[in-house]
C-alpha cells in the first residue's frame, strides 16, 4: 500500500503544478478588473479593464483615425479612446476587456489593445468537473483492487460444515 | 421455404446498413430538422406565421444596427440564397456578430421580418489562434452555408 | 484462444499504460492550459476543448469496445469477457457523463445555451441513459451467466445510437459544429492540434487503464465472494 | 413451414386468452384512460394550446399503454413455465419473438383504436377525416414501439425489480420513435400536406425495421436458459 500512495501523491504534486502555471498565466495576460474598481483606484499603470459597450455609443471615425465609445459597468461609465487597427471584437452591446491606461486630464481611457472576454470561469469549471471525478474514480477503484489482494490472500478457503 | 441462417445474417445486416444509409443520404436527411433556412422561411404559407421555430443561417455583413439605448438589435440573416431582416430584443451572445452563423428562435410574421427572442450562435469547426487569422490563414471547414443546406 | 493470450500479455504492461497516461494527460494539460493560444473566434473558452473533445471521443471508443465485447460474449460465454463488459460500461457511463458536462460548459459561452434538443445531444443523452440502464439491470439479477447475457443484448441494441451520435453532424443540419478531423481535413492550428491529441491519446490510454483496473477489481470481488462461499452455487469462475 | 406456423400459433394462442380473460386490453385501456383524465384536468387548454400540447398528450398516454400492456406480454409464460417449452421448440426463436410481436402489435392498435375517439371527445378535436393518416402514423409507431417493447419484456420478465426495469429499459431506445410519432402527429393536426411530415413516417419505418430484425436475432439469447 504504501507504493500506492506514493504514486497518488506523485500525480497530486504534478496536478498542483499544473494548476499553478494555469494560474501564473491566468494572472499575466488574462485577469481584469471591473470598471467601478478602476474608477475608484485609477491606476497609473496599464490595466485591463472589463465592461459592456453602451448601444449608440461607438463613434468609427474612419480608416486610420481613433475610435471612441462608452464603457459601462454596473452603473458608472467611462469614455475609452482606442488607436490602432479595426478590432475584430469591437461591437455594440459586447462585453469586452480594454487593456489600457486611465489619462487623467482628458478622463477617458486611452487603449491600444481589445480583448474578447475571456470566460475563465467556465474553463476551470469544465477542466475541475472533469478531472476531479476522474482522479476520485480511478483512486477508489485502484485502493480497492490493493484491498481486496490482501483480503483475498487472508481469507480462508470456506468449507461446509458437513465436511468441517 | 428453408432460408439458411447465414443467407437470413447476411440479408438482415444488410437492410440495417441500409436503413442507416438511408437515414444518412436518402430524402430523408434534408427534412430532420433542427432549423430552417431563410430560403424555407420565405416560402412559408400563412397558416405558419405566428409559429415558433428556429432559423439558421449567416449573419450578413454591414446590417447589424442597434436601436441606441435599448436591447433591441436588427439584423439580416442570409443562407446564400434568400435573406431575411431578423428583429431581436435581449442580449445577444458573447460570439454573435457580422458575417459569422446564428441560430434566431422566434416567428416570422405577416410583416415580413422574423421577430426573435433567443440568439444562438453556430461556430464553424475550425481553431487557430488570432495571429494566425490576421495573416489571412484559412483552414479546410464545411463552411456554415454549406452546412445549413446539408447535400 | 489467442485473443485471451494477447489481453493477458497487455495486461502485463498495465503500469506503462496507466504512466503514459498521466504523461500524456500531464503534458497535455500543461500545454493546453498555459502555452496553447486563444482562439480567434472563442477566446480562451477554446480551451474546454481539450476536455471535451477527447471524453467524447474516448466516451464513443468505449462503447464501441462493449459492443465488440458483448458480442464475443454472446459467442464465446468467456466469463472474464463478461467482467470486462461489465467494466467498461461503468467506465463508459463516467465518460459520457463527462462529456455531457463539458459540452454543456463550453455551450453556455459558445452559443449561449446550457442545453438544447439538437440531434447530437439528443443522441448522446440517449447514450447516456442506455448505460445508466444498462448498469441497473445488471444490479437486478441473481444468476450470474443470466446478467451477463441480458446485458449483452442491451448493449447489442443500444449500439443503433452509435452511428447517430457520430455522423449526426455530418448528415443533419445540426448547432454542433462538423467534426473538425474528417476528410476535409484537419482544422486546427498545429499550436492547438498538438495538446488536443496529447489529451486524447492521454484519454484513451487511461480508458485502458482503467479498463484493466476496473475488470481485475469486479473479477477479484467475484473471487472473494466464492472464497467466502457465498453465492458458490451461482458462481462459475 | 414450421417456421410460420409457431408465429401463427403463438400469435392466436395470446389473442384467445385475451378474449378469455380480457386481462391485458382492459387494464391498457383503464390506464390511458385515466391519463387523459389527468391531463385534462392539470392543463386548462384552449383550442390553440390543444394544438400544440396534443400530440405530446396522446404519445405520453400511448406510451403508458406499451409500458403497462407490454410488460407483462410474458409474465404468464414465465408463471406458467413455458419458457423452457418455448426453449425446446425446434424452430428459429426469432418465430417465437414474432408471434409475441404480433399478438403485442394487434393488443396496441386495438386499444389505440378506442382510445382515439375518446380524445376527439374530451378535447373536442376536429380531425376525424383524417383518419386514415392518423392511423398510418400510429400503425407504424406501434411497430415500432412493440418490437423493442416485447424483447424488452422478455428480458425483465425474469428480472427482480420489472416494474421499473421495463420503462428505464425500453423508454430511452424508444425516443426516435416517440419523436417521429409526435412529429408527425402534429403534422397531421396542423393540417399540413403529407409531404410536409412524411419524412417524420420514414424515420419511424426505419427504425421499425431495424429494431424488428436486431430483436428478432437477438431473441433466442435470451430463451438460452
Amino acid at each position: 500500500m504504501k507504493r500506492f500512495y506514493l504514486r497518488w501523491g506523485g500525480v497530486l504534486v504534478i496536478g498542483v503544478i499544473i494548476c499553478l502555471f494555469g494560474l501564473a498565466r491566468y494572472q499575466r495576460e488574462v485577469s481584469h478588473i471591473p470598471i467601478e474598481k478602476f474608477l475608484d483606484e485609477k491606476p497609473t499603470r496599464a490595466v485591463r479593464v472589463l465592461g459592456m459597450v453602451v448601444g449608440g455609443s461607438l463613434n468609427r471615425g474612419g480608416a486610420g483615425e481613433p475610435i471612441q465609445f462608452t464603457l459601462s459597468g454596473t452603473g458608472a461609465q467611462v469614455p475609452v479612446y482606442y488607436q490602432g487597427e479595426d478590432p475584430e471584437n469591437l461591437r455594440e452591446l459586447k462585453k469586452l476587456v480594454i487593456y489600457g491606461r486611465w489619462n487623467p486630464e482628458e478622463q477617458r481611457i486611452e487603449s491600444e489593445t481589445i480583448l474578447g472576454v475571456p470566460n475563465y470561469g467556465f474553463v476551470s469549471w469544465a477542466y475541475l468537473v472533469t478531472l476531479i471525478p476522474m482522479t476520485l474514480f480511478l483512486f477508489n477503484m485502484e485502493r480497492k483492487v490493493a484491498l481486496l489482494y490482501i483480503m483475498i490472500k487472508e481469507e480462508k478457503v470456506y468449507q461446509s460444515e458437513e465436511s468441517a | 421455404m428453408r432460408l439458411g441462417r447465414k443467407t437470413g445474417i447476411v440479408f438482415s445486416i444488410s437492410l440495417i446498413v441500409f436503413g442507416l444509409g438511408y437515414l444518412a443520404y436518402g430524402n430523408f436527411g434534408k427534412n430532420l430538422v433542427y432549423f430552417v433556412t431563410p430560403s424555407e422561411v420565405v416560402t412559408f404559407e400563412s397558416d405558419r406565421y405566428g409559429r415558433k421555430i428556429r432559423v439558421a443561417g449567416m449573419v450578413v455583413q454591414a446590417s447589424l444596427k442597434v436601436v441606441p439605448n435599448t436591447l433591441k438589435i436588427t439584423f439580416d440573416l442570409t443562407d446564400g440564397a434568400e435573406t431575411i431582416p431578423v428583429a431581436f430584443e435581449g442580449v445577444p451572445p458573447d460570439l454573435f456578430k457580422e458575417g459569422t452563423g446564428a441560430v434566431v428562435e422566434g416567428f416570422w410574421d405577416a410583416d415580413g421580418v422574423f421577430h426573435s427572442h433567443m440568439i444562438m450562435a453556430k461556430h464553424e469547426e475550425d481553431y487557430m489562434p488570432i495571429e494566425m487569422k490576421n495573416a489571412g490563414m484559412t483552414l479546410p471547414t464545411k463552411g456554415i452555408i454549406k452546412t445549413l443546406q446539408v447535400k | 484462444m489467442i485473443l485471451n493470450r494477447f489481453i493477458r500479455w497487455l495486461g502485463r504492461y498495465e503500469g506503462w499504460f496507466g504512466g503514459g497516461a498521466a504523461l500524456c494527460i500531464g503534458i497535455g494539460l500543461y500545454m493546453g492550459l498555459v502555452t496553447s493560444p486563444p482562439d480567434y473566434y472563442q477566446g480562451e473558452v477554446v480551451r474546454i476543448m481539450y476536455v471535451h473533445v477527447p471524453s467524447a471521443k474516448t466516451s464513443l471508443f468505449a462503447y464501441l469496445v462493449l459492443f465488440i465485447g458483448s458480442i464475443w460474449y454472446l459467442w464465446k460465454r468467456d466469463p472474464v469477457i463478461d467482467n470486462m463488459c461489465h467494466a467498461t460500461a461503468g467506465i463508459a457511463l463516467f465518460y459520457v457523463g463527462t462529456a455531457l458536462l463539458t459540452g454543456s460548459i463550453w455551450a453556455k459561452p459558445t452559443w449561449n445555451t446550457w442545453w438544447t434538443w439538437d440531434p447530437r445531444l439528443t443522441s448522446f443523452a440517449i447514450l447516456f441513459l442506455t448505460l445508466v440502464g444498462y448498469l441497473m439491470l445488471r444490479t437486478f439479477l441473481d444468476d450470474k451467466e443470466k446478467e451477463a447475457t441480458f446485458a449483452a443484448i442491451l448493449a447489442i441494441i443500444g449500439f443503433i445510437d452509435l452511428p447517430i451520435v457520430y455522423f449526426s453532424v455530418e448528415w443533419w443540419r445540426t448547432l454542433h459544429q462538423p467534426m473538425s478531423m474528417s476528410v476535409r481535413g484537419i482544422s486546427f492550428a498545429p499550436e492547438m492540434l498538438t495538446p488536443l491529441i496529447l489529451m486524447s491519446i492521454g484519454s484513451s490510454l487511461l480508458f485502458s487503464y482503467m479498463l484493466m483496473v476496473r475488470t481485475q477489481m469486479l473479477y477479484l470481488e467475484r473471487l472473494l465472494e466464492a472464497k467466502q462461499g457465498r453465492l458458490l452455487s451461482e458462481t462459475r469462475l | 413451414m414450421h417456421f410460420f406456423n409457431t408465429i401463427r400459433w403463438i400469435a392466436w394462442k395470446d389473442l384467445l386468452s385475451e378474449v378469455r380473460n380480457r386481462e391485458n386490453i382492459s387494464s391498457m385501456f383503464f390506464f390511458a384512460l385515466i391519463v387523459i383524465f389527468i391531463f385534462s384536468f392539470s392543463f386548462s387548454l384552449d383550442p390553440r394550446t390543444v394544438q400544440e400540447v396534443m400530440p405530446g398528450i396522446i404519445w405520453v398516454a400511448f406510451g403508458f399503454t406499451a409500458i403497462i400492456g407490454l410488460g407483462k406480454s410474458f409474465l404468464a409464460e414465465v408463471h406458467n413455465d413455458c419458457m423452457e417449452y418455448f426453449q425446446m421448440l425446434p424452430v428459429p426463436k426469432g418465430a417465437i419473438y414474432l408471434g409475441k410481436f404480433i399478438g403485442n402489435v394487434l393488443f396496441m392498435l386495438i386499444v389505440e383504436t378506442i382510445l382515439f375517439p375518446l380524445f376527439v371527445l374530451f378535447f373536442n378535436l376536429d380531425v376525424l377525416e383524417k383518419f386514415p393518416q392518423f392511423l398510418l402514423i400510429f400503425g407504424v409507431a406501434t411497430v415500432g414501439l412493440s418490437a423493442l417493447g416485447t424483447l424488452f419484456s422478455a428480458l425483465t420478465v425474469q428480472v427482480r425489480a420489472r416494474e421499473v426495469m421495463f420503462p428505464i429499459l425500453l423508454l430511452p431506445m424508444a425516443v426516435p420513435i416517440f419523436i417521429g410519432a409526435v412529429e408527425a402527429t402534429r403534422g397531421v393536426f396542423n393540417g399540413d400536406a403529407f409531404a410536409l411530415y412524411s419524412h417524420w413516417i420514414q424515420l419511424l419505418v426505419v427504425f421499425d425495421v431495424i429494431f424488428v430484425i436486431v430483436s428478432f436475432w437477438i431473441f433466442e439469447f435470451i430463451l438460452d436458459f
